[in-house]
């Protein structure tokens, strides 16, 4: 069981985004500290990429803050290295960062050699190995469908990561079941369509989706829209291991305000209301992950 | 899909399976033409479109660089630009598949025009995005697209240009994708849009090739296109790019024999004010992504881009709003990788002085965009005479050969606003005075 | 020299010799294509113009209006309206005259920029005298015609429009007859001018009677034009003038029996805001010669003018700046008096609403001018529905027949800007929100 | 003889031009008569049309201020029967108020009888005969080639009036014997290409259109940019009977100042180059006129 498995086991899962660098470094390990001393159970830490197209406008907007500050991807992960909490950090980026942090080491190494284009299997293996050294527990990179995943996650097995992959309500069972394949870590499951954003409610699509992956052995953590720990209760009694929570908190940290108090005490709402949700599941099912 | 190493699928979950269902409809439809779907859409690039546009020998520039250079009139379409083939194409395919609603992103809004006509011809609903920053310097366009009742969305995040506009519509497309397509501007974006778009903008150099073989009895030495996304460039270059036949004897009497018998083929980008990047600022000032960008992912597909060290993607520049995109087409990126396509840059200016030449000598005002093909004789035939003594310059010069097809693959009217102001502005001689404004 | 009693040559006598001379040169190389004159003129046509434009039928139009509608693509011709036809076919002519400067008046500006592109593309000096008041208005097409690189003179004089536009080049006309051609913007001046143009327009319905022959499998019952001075009107309509074949049987199944068998033919007018004229103002709030005109004499030419009752010439007005003169073409003249063609007209509003719906329903965006020939459509549609208690406009409305051809003369790029001042001005209900603007 | 051609009978005429109702008809008789003090033999009075294709700017310009103060082909013709001078006038005027003036007859006519199109025959005829009654001599139609001169060229001789034709610098052999054929009172030479206006010197086309007409029994007389006393001393020399001075007068009145005055004396400098000119004439040639 890896360490973000691991985080799973004992009761619903509370896993909060933050986008590193938004404001600055400083601060966003402080929210990180925050966001443990409510509840926290994995961190979701994105990498700013300049074009985030899985992300509404508030997240788009803490990148575009995030990366004015000049938050690289060097920085980010000497910030991650440096974080001294006791939760795993998830990495949510998207491909060319990834691909391209390669790239950088492939052209070094292409210089030496006889040159030519950095493929894949070159470009991954770099970011991985270095996000592995850095501490981090996994990858979402949500523009990297299974199809393409093939490179990332031989580097992420070989180094000792988790590629979380992302179910949406229009996945069919046929790719549901390649997802699930090649998942590891825990199932993301994407609440309702379009792009990440605090929602007022929990879509009626989330029910669907965690009675289709009601098989899988991964961990299942509902994210898009969830915002409320009324919405952890009602995501976790319909059988969610977890919820992601990201727009909601990048909210407070764009107000600037009390910013790492009001983490904490968002964190413990939300991981509160899991926890509710946990205690209306009948026993049987509870027992089943 | 993949062609070598780049192109793929690199979108979101939620978008997948209508890219499967696209895959499935493309190859049902364009490639096996069931239900007369191919019938149909050549019907309406000929009855709504105009097509075939001319292929016309230009007597001015022929005389001007001793050589015969033929135009492909990609200007006279409907809606005066090449983008209406692909506008009409996904359009109509939609219908076919059963969708209710378009979406479609534009930058200078060309192709958000050419939907919006698309869509009010075959009647579905259309919602165009579009930068905020676009919209308000491209306000033409902007009154055609709503004139045609499409909606346009101003999207108003980050520089408010092309490369927004996209990730916009990308976020519309992963909303509403069951009973949406995305009508993608370019060959762009995830497989198999590419592919498609460039199927449908291959009706450019199928009917070049029958006209050039009609009109000089064989095939061309080259054939010239600018490239910013590289639509107007993979149609122009589709049907030429497996040519590798022998050409008659003649051919090499004006500029002496060449290495190879293929056609070839001239991607000319936007070398904006120069290939210099500010990678502080994040910006490029030009858009040669074949010249000078590297590989990554961006929009769906790997391809070469304009990003930095770090892999973030930077803002291009040209005068040419419609090349002003940091990716380019996968396909054109292996072309290029390949030898087959050799990637050449003009500069803003240089473009300039082409659009006044053309319009001048040929009677012909052509797009920003085109004005960079137009402008690559002129460097080509500067190049032979500074390097008359040298041979290197030579060599690159004669690349051109006799006989050369430049696509012409818009008309200027959206740029005359923009043209006179930069002239101005930069000193280009070409340009005429405007004295006759009190 | 005339059409029954329209027509004529009156002219300075300075240039009655050069009108002899044009009156010989049209007979040898128009009427005998003398030199291979015409098969210049048709390759200059197809190659730089973009002929033959498509006949498209236009669905949702057929459907709204219970009838075939098929629209002649004029919009599609290079420069975006029906006049290179003409431009193309003088600037040739004058070439083969031996002339060595082109001088044409314009008024829109339509006319000026296809002279300008036909010159610069067949390398002749180009003069194009415009009113002040039209430069100011129609700066797009100044920049058009500079681009092209000719000359653009201000004619201060007057209202500073067409009229004194077309004063002024004959007075440059008289003073460099011997090497300078004058090429006429449309069907009027004196003779051989309106014969000329109209051969050289009548292109137009040459193609659209073999079109609809192959797509409908007969001839229209009618075709439907602008007029404003009549070179799209004469052109559509020419080789329909003397058609009077039988029709397939059931024609008349829809609209009942029609009392001919001819082709019939209407010429629809700018109506402006009225057909009452102010006499004291020397103001006409219309452009409708052939409706509400008097016989006179202008510009060379006898024919139905908008005149006082002392022969004062009277400004003209419509929404349309292409439709905006007093007078016409003296065969259109001809053509009404004899009972050939049938002299209709619309409004501005209901061209403007014409327009946006064009634009909505079949993704074409129409001119100013030939959003007239379209909104006669609508009006036929509204008398039979209004009338259908009533013979008489039942009667109006089943002339247009089962199958009618409009002539969409040019694209409407060029009038966006007026049309949403004026659509918003007036409360036009078929325009649509500008919102989108901050 | 007509009273036009005799007006060319003893010496070189002098035939001034402005146009009727410039500014306003008391003005235009005053400006007649001061003419006719410094020496007019002829008067060519302009009646106003909205579009003189064959004049220049001087004379559109007080062809518009004309019009603008409101002056009619009735006005015109009235001002002309009230005119109390001893030469003859000329009315220069666009053929459709000729023709219009009948086609206003020609409606009244129609509405009576059965309707239809006025012809020119109609049309001029009433013209021609009220400006006989108004006791003008001759007419001058410069946008009515020979081609179209039949109907009126038929009423001129029916009411007498002389039906004065324009030689052009381009006019041929063949059109010079068809217009000389058609003319009568003098024929109008036109001094050089383009329109009336003012120039600073004689053009050369003059004396050969001069030796062109030279077996034409008519009188000559040589207008288009004739503006100085010089210029009709060097017009007559080289064989002309006449000089039409038009813009040049035309300057006089726009300015406003001391008009009638400055007329009468301009017209005297003419008049007095004029016969200069005759002095230089050999004297086998002034006997053939």
């Amino acid at each position: 069981m890896s360490e973000l498995e691991a985080a799973f086991a004992d009761e619903p899962a509370l896993i909060p985004y933050v986008v590193a660098g938004d404001p600055g470094i400083e601060e966003t390990k402080e929210y990180v500290r925050a966001l443990v001393r409510g509840g926290a159970d994995v961190i979701e830490l994105g990498l700013p990429f300049s074009e985030p197209i899985a992300d509404g406008p508030t997240i788009q907007n803490a990148i575009q803050r995030a990366l004015s500050g000049g938050m690289t991807p060097d920085d980010y992960l000497e910030l991650v290295s440096g974080l001294d909490v006791d939760v795993p950090v998830v990495c949510m980026t998207y491909y060319n960062l990834i691909y391209q942090y390669g790239g950088r080491e492939a052209q070094r190494a292409s210089e030496r050699s006889s040159g030519g284009t950095p493929r894949d299997e070159e470009g991954v293996e770099a970011f991985v190995s270095a996000a592995a050294d850095a501490g981090v527990s996994g990858l979402i990179v949500p523009d990297l469908p299974v199809e393409e995943s093939g490179p990332l996650r031989l580097a992420c097995d070989e180094y000792g990561l988790d590629l979380v992959f992302i179910i949406a309500p229009t996945t069919t069972d046929r790719r549901k079941r390649r997802i699930t394949e090649q998942a590891s870590g825990f199932v993301y499951v994407q609440a309702r369509m379009g792009t990440t954003g605090a929602q007022a409610d929990v879509s009626g699509d989330t029910h669907d989706s965690l009675a289709r992956l009601a098989e899988s052995d991964l961990p299942k953590a509902v994210g898009f829209g969830v915002s409320a720990g009324e919405h952890a209760r009602e995501i976790v009694s319909a059988g969610a291991d977890g919820v992601v929570v990201g727009s909601a908190l990048v909210d407070i940290v764009a107000s600037g305000e009390n910013v790492a108090e009001r983490l904490e005490s968002k964190a413990a709402e939300l991981k509160s209301g899991a926890r509710e949700g946990e205690q209306e599941i009948p026993e049987p099912e509870r027992t089943s992950n | 899909t993949k062609f070598g190493e780049y192109g793929g699928q690199y979108v979101p979950e939620v978008l997948m399976p209508a890219i499967e269902e696209l895959q499935s409809a493309y190859e049902r439809y364009v490639l096996e033409n069931e239900d007369g779907f191919m019938d149909e859409f050549r019907r309406h690039l000929r009855d709504f479109g105009g097509r075939p546009t001319p292929l016309q020998r230009a007597d001015a520039l022929s005389e001007r660089y001793d050589r015969e250079v033929y135009l492909k009139r990609e200007d006279l379409l409907h809606g005066g630009a090449h983008k209406l083939n692909n506008a009409l194409g996904q359009v109509l395919l939609a219908k076919y598949m059963g969708k209710e609603r378009i979406v479609a992103e534009t930058g200078a809004g060309q192709h958000g025009t050419a939907t919006a006509m698309a869509a009010s011809y075959l009647d579905i609903d259309c919602e165009v995005f579009m930068g905020r920053t676009d919209i308000n310097r491209q306000r033409p366009n902007v009154f055609r697209m709503r004139t045609h009742d499409a909606e346009v969305n101003p999207v108003d995040v980050g520089s408010g240009t092309l490369k927004e506009a996209i990730n916009e519509t990308m976020r519309d497309w992963a909303t509403n994708v069951e009973d949406t397509h995305y009508v993608i501007g370019s060959v762009v974006g995830p497989h198999p849009f590419p592919k498609m778009v460039r199927d449908f903008q291959s009706v450019i150099s199928e009917e070049a090739r029958e006209q050039i073989r009609k009109k000089a009895g064989r095939l061309p030495d080259s054939v010239v296109a600018c490239a910013g996304g590289g639509s107007n460039t993979m149609g122009a270059f589709h049907n030429f790019v497996d040519d590798a036949e022998p050409r008659s004897a003649n051919r090499s009497s004006g500029h002496g024999p060449r290495d190879d018998e293929s056609v070839s083929l001239f991607a000319v980008e936007a070398g904006g004010s120069g290939l210099t990047i500010d990678e502080d600022e994040g910006v490029a000032p030009h858009s040669a992504s074949l010249s000078s960008g590297q590989d990554g992912v961006l929009h769906g597909a790997r391809t070469k881009l304009l990003q930095s060290g770090d892999g973030q993607i930077l803002e291009s520049h040209s005068v040419s709003a419609g090349l002003d995109y940091s990716g380019v087409g996968p396909e054109l990126a292996h072309l290029v990788e390949t030898g087959r396509v050799t990637p050449v840059n003009v500069g803003d200016d240089a473009a300039l002085e082409a659009f006044h030449r053309l319009s001048k000598l040929e009677g012909i005002i052509p797009a920003l965009e085109s004005s960079h093909a137009v402008a690559y004789l002129e460097r080509a035939a500067q190049r032979a005479a500074d390097g008359s003594s040298g041979h290197d310059q030579r060599d690159e010069a004669d690349e051109l050969g006799d006989l050369v097809i430049v696509n012409v693959s818009g008309r200027g009217d959206k740029d005359l606003d923009t043209v006179i102001e930069e002239s101005a502005k930069r000193g280009i001689d070409a340009a005429p005075s405007m004295e006759v404004f009190e």
